[in-house]
């Protein structure tokens, strides 16, 4: 077991035999990935109604997600970007946390502090995400070596996008990791856009797998519409990563169906043709077809697995809606483990405006 | 004359240098077929091409660099950071490289980017699309820093700023974006460097804010007028060159001063103001300089409106001081 | 007690933290095999191995990442940056991610990383290895800054930010490294944070001064004492957590503020103090508060002796504050 | 002709025809090689005497910097680090201007504003160096497309170590100038060590070069020490460049024979054997060598030939420590165009203390 906090049970945990994606939990994992398409659908509907204040949508990516997750173990852990709820789902992470931070309520355990979409789990190894670009990843590097100093079997994988490969953070990382053997999984969902840019225009490599090379270890590029595809590339690098044999980049090419977040309109950039083109191999179909084809699934099934979902996500939200605001006070708190005296007086001073009928919450 | 929001102002800013003057280009994230994720570079990539409107890869360290170089080699590049808070991976090219250039190398090589970054909270945008650390770069010797909080403000400062010679970091108040309208003069409206705008005249306290915090303190100060206090208010516009003479010579005059500022009080601009007039002015006080500002955390997201100061906290702080409560 | 120098005190704390605790552990450039570019290291490669003493490839933004990454999953990482110049590609991961861990998790993810860095001028060192910009991470909410005057600081400090459960900004004033030499406790010597060192009591005026500077105004109180003028002398010992109250409570003594460091003055720490002093110890101040600073001029090679603060320069402010000159 | 400084006439514009190092400059790039050569030695002995303070070494790597400024043009843009006095030397920067460098005196065009070493000649557009490292990486990209989009065939070469290729510069360099097909000459004088660090413990890649392919262009790999090897390299390079082919990537295999700084102990880390095999493809040995066999050089005239450079060295010198001492003023200018009025209140501050008999220069 790792430092602090203890891995909640979680259902999730793949305990992964063998190397194929294991078959009785394909239902389960569809289950996650038409979770995660309802909260995209649902995210986006209560942001244009005001209901939450922002939202990036992952839907597209929800195959290499739900694929890189069931290929980690509980003490892995987790370095992401602002878009890996379906990977927080899988984690364990209750819908009804992601909601809370969606809102920022009481509940929220991040207490309010940031924007949709930078979740952050102790509990299931999901470390606090930032916007800023690439930082997670050399923040991966450095949990990964303190991995190896503990000596614990364990890995880190890290999720970022086709843009972050351009980042400071993706070169030190890659580097370190690669001089420091460290037991990292680099996870890129190519998603072939950082907001209006193509991937051809963020780099000229041909792939951006082969950047590895660079750094002197092994890059993979996998179809990440394809779950047990990218399963079986994760588990591999991952088994790499703790048999001490060093680090492994994975390309997993996506596309991002939906806009780059809320404030994005991605018709500026891109037609709706080529977005039509792309989802021909949404990986929910594709991967509802090979259940259907395999008699895990049938129409009717299929339809009350949507109707379900959508109720529990209904639920999990108004229950979120309905929790109690943040105490303001809980602006001073986290600042440090104990607050300055600064802060104590600067907290005295909001209570003395508030006294006075002023900055009521 | 044309009646514009300030993000629009802006635009029509970029597009009269880029019409004057071949050299000047744009370069960022998402500013060409895009227009700009705020829309400030909206109809340039279509007028000026992809050869000026350069969409970049995803590194601030890149673009901070590569528009150092074009500086040095004669054109006049305009940099976007997407949100001040994304400027840090470009940190050492700003602070080692831009601001020291001149410098360094005895005049041989000025070096002059303007560095163009929305700031400052209220758009609900948590720790990282939200924060006002101009500081950093007022601290920073070598760099200009303007702050405009009007739309002709916004037009006319930009245009002094691509004409300097200096590397300048122009700060834009994104929550004012569109919110603030106002008549804009047509063509090349330069607004000097170094010189304050006094927004309204008083007697009892001087009022000294920049950016979205202006319209803030304007309306103390409407409050204020309301209950008898007479409050001057600066708009600062630059703060380097800052023009400390008409700070100064407010305070001699109203003996009060209140410091507003959305950035973290500890160590932000205000401190420097404050030791100004406890210099300059400490003769002519009446009362404690207060500062209004934000609290010394990190940007918060659901409490953005606990951290920010508002017109209730600066009317609230200014009545302080006059009353000497 | 052993009489040490400040870098020898350095390396003893080190040492001290690395026997307690094996999860204390120093990553830097030429930190192992080298000791460290000055000597701050030397030895521990040898007694703790290349696992806990890493030499890292050069990145500042490898340091930092992997830093945090390891203080994440709970080990106490020690990051030296080689000169506090050379910070600035670890900007980001300083001021977006060390500051805000903590805070944005809702205290899930505390982070205490040790950043060590030399820093200062008086060495000859010109633009980029003798900046002091301190100011940059004070105002930088969810730091801690500590900057020691004398070896038993050095190593009392270093030990209790070693021991902290926040990140800590270790500034090491570079200049004093081998020139001041002192006595220091053996073993686990602690300073707390956020208490000043009262260096000397005096009635007529406070000198307030860190690091480097704190030798500096010691002699100029020294020679105001041969003139009548009784100085009291005040080393902040941490910038965050500040002493405000030892600083208010020695100026509403003195009611006069001389207030020094060797950075720029527009925008620099001084200003807070300032700020601090202007609003609570307002009805005390009998004179103007004075700055004795850097200018604010990129820190220069050969002309560093015109630059930096001295003890001239500082008696001399003092003088005027007191005799109102 | 480009942007603002006239290029001064320089002996060393090699407007070279065909592709080998021209036959009738091999002893005048000898000559170069040896001036840097005895300039290390001098510059180290002054330091030990303090009269500069601080001085790095660029022994072993002349042929590399020579070869290389060959193979340039007037027109061309150089992004030094602090190592490039060679380079300077051939661009045509007069040795008493490099040494009023280092003296810091009121005759050097930095106005003492830089430690030794951090050279900028306008004139020979040997552009500003700075300490940090990389950061001038990006800049030379930035200057070739500026060159680009003024249509001036030219481009830029910039010159950096084996550690250098970790910065955050280097990566987005390459990158954008991957992205733009940048007129960029990437040269990497991998001198095998960073301070302490050795090449193989900086990056796992097996050569410095390959890290090109990330970049989506070539990487060419050089014997530093063969003059007309690295003349051939870069001189390719330099014409893909202008022709619109997009940058290179070229490794400088070198060693560094001295310390990495007059700060530096390489003991701590190397042993004397290490240097003494590295001296055994010294390439002003190299050179002599072959010039020798060649006839173009006998040992009177080498003999000859060092003791003119070490008086041309010491007079320069002697020139440049008699040069007067900077006015103190001068510490108040260039940090903008025009002083800011609390720049002309502090300048008025210290004249002020000087009036009063303090601080006096
Ligand atoms: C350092 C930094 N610069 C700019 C931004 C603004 N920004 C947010 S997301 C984004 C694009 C990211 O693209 P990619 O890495 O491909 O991830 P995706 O959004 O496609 O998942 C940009 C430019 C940022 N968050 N951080
Ligand atoms: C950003 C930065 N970090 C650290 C340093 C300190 N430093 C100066 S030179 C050097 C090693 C550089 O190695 P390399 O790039 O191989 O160049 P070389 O000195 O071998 O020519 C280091 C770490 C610096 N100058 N800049
Ligand atoms: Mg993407
Ligand atoms: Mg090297």
């Amino acid at each position: 077991m790792t430092n602090g906090g203890t891995v909640a049970h979680s259902d999730a945990d793949p305990a992964p035999e063998g190397d194929g994606f294991p078959r009785d939990r394909r239902l389960e994992a569809y289950r996650w990935m038409v979770t995660a398409r309802v909260v995209d659908e649902r995210a986006l509907s209560l942001q244009r109604q005001g209901r939450i204040g922002f939202y990036a949508p992952l839907s597209g990516q929800e195959a290499a997600q739900v694929g890189a997750a069931y290929a980690l173990r509980p003490e892995d852990w987790v370095f992401p970007a602002y878009r890996e709820l379906a990977v927080a789902l899988v984690r364990g992470v209750p819908l009804r946390s992601l909601f809370d931070q969606l809102v920022g309520n009481s509940a929220d355990l991040s207490k309010g502090t940031q924007m949709p979409n930078h979740f952050a789990y102790r509990a299931q190894h999901f470390v606090s995400a930032s916007s800023p670009i690439g930082t997670q990843i050399t923040q991966a590097v450095g949990a990964a070596m303190a991995m190896q100093r503990r000596h614990d079997r364990a890995a880190t994988i890290t999720f970022f996008g086709d843009g972050a490969t351009s980042s400071n953070d993706f070169h030190a990382g890659l580097n370190f990791a690669g001089v420091f053997r460290a037991p990292t999984v680099f996870f890129c969902q190519n998603n072939q856009w950082a907001i209006s840019l193509p991937r051809e225009r963020q780099t000229v490599s041909a792939t951006l797998a082969e950047k590895a090379a660079a750094y002197g270890f092994p890059g993979v590029v996998v179809d990440g519409n394809d779950l047990e595809a990218v399963y079986r590339v994760v588990r591999a690098a991952r088994l790499r990563a703790i048999a001490g044999e060093g680090p492994t980049l994975i390309e997993a090419q996506v596309y991002r169906f939906g806009p780059h977040s809320t404030s994005d309109d991605p018709r500026r950039y891109r037609t709706d043709s080529q977005v039509a083109e792309a989802r021909q191999r949404d990986p929910i179909l594709l991967l509802k077809e090979r259940l259907l084809s395999e008699g895990l699934l049938d129409a009717a099934s299929e339809q009350e697995l949507w109707e379900s979902v959508r109720a529990e996500a209904a639920r999990a939200f108004e229950a979120a809606e309905r929790a109690p605001p943040l105490d303001p006070h809980t602006l001073f708190d986290n600042v440090f483990a104990t607050p300055t005296p600064r802060l104590a007086e600067e907290r005295g001073e909001y209570d003395r405006l508030v006294r006075e009928g002023l900055g009521k919450p | 004359m044309s009646e514009l929001t300030i993000v629009q102002a802006v635009n029509r800013g970029l597009t009269e240098a880029m019409r004057q003057d071949p050299d000047v280009l744009i370069l960022g994230e998402d500013v060409g077929i895009n227009g700009g994720v705020f829309r400030a570079t909206e109809g340039l990539f279509k007028e000026f091409g992809a050869d000026r409107v350069v969409d970049t890869p995803l590194s601030e360290t890149g673009i901070l660099g590569a528009a150092i170089g074009m500086a040095l080699y004669g054109l006049k590049p305009i940099a976007e950071i997407q949100f001040l808070d994304f400027i840090y991976p470009a940190f050492d090219q700003i602070v080692s490289e831009l601001a020291k250039f001149r410098y360094r190398s005895g005049g041989q090589y000025p070096c002059h980017v303007v560095v163009r970054a929305p700031y400052g909270g209220g758009i609900k945008g948590g720790l990282y699309h939200s924060q006002s650390t101009e500081a950093y770069f007022a601290h920073t010797a070598g760099l200009k820093v303007a702050i405009p909080s009007t739309p002709a403000d916004a037009k006319g400062l930009l245009l002094t700023a691509i004409h300097d010679e200096d590397p300048v970091i122009f700060l834009e108040p994104k929550r004012i974006y569109r919110s603030v309208t106002g008549e804009v003069p047509d063509g090349d409206h330069r607004v000097p460097f170094g010189s304050a705008r006094l927004v309204r005249e008083g007697s009892n306290v001087t009022l000294v804010a920049y950016g979205a915090m202006v319209p803030a303190v304007t309306e103390a100060a409407e409050t204020l007028a309301n209950e008898g206090i007479s409050a001057e208010v600066l708009d600062l516009r630059t703060l380097v060159p800052l023009d400390e003479a008409a700070v100064v010579r407010s305070v001699e005059k109203t003996g009060r001063a209140v410091l507003v500022h959305e950035a973290a009080r500890f160590c932000g601009f205000g401190g420097e103001l404050a030791a100004i007039l406890a210099e300059k002015a400490f003769f002519s006080l009446k009362a404690p300089i207060a500062r209004v500002t934000g609290y010394d955390t990190p940007f918060p997201y659901a409490l953005e409106h606990v951290y920010l100061p508002n017109p209730e906290k600066i009317a609230h702080a200014a009545r302080s001081t006059v009353r000497g409560g």
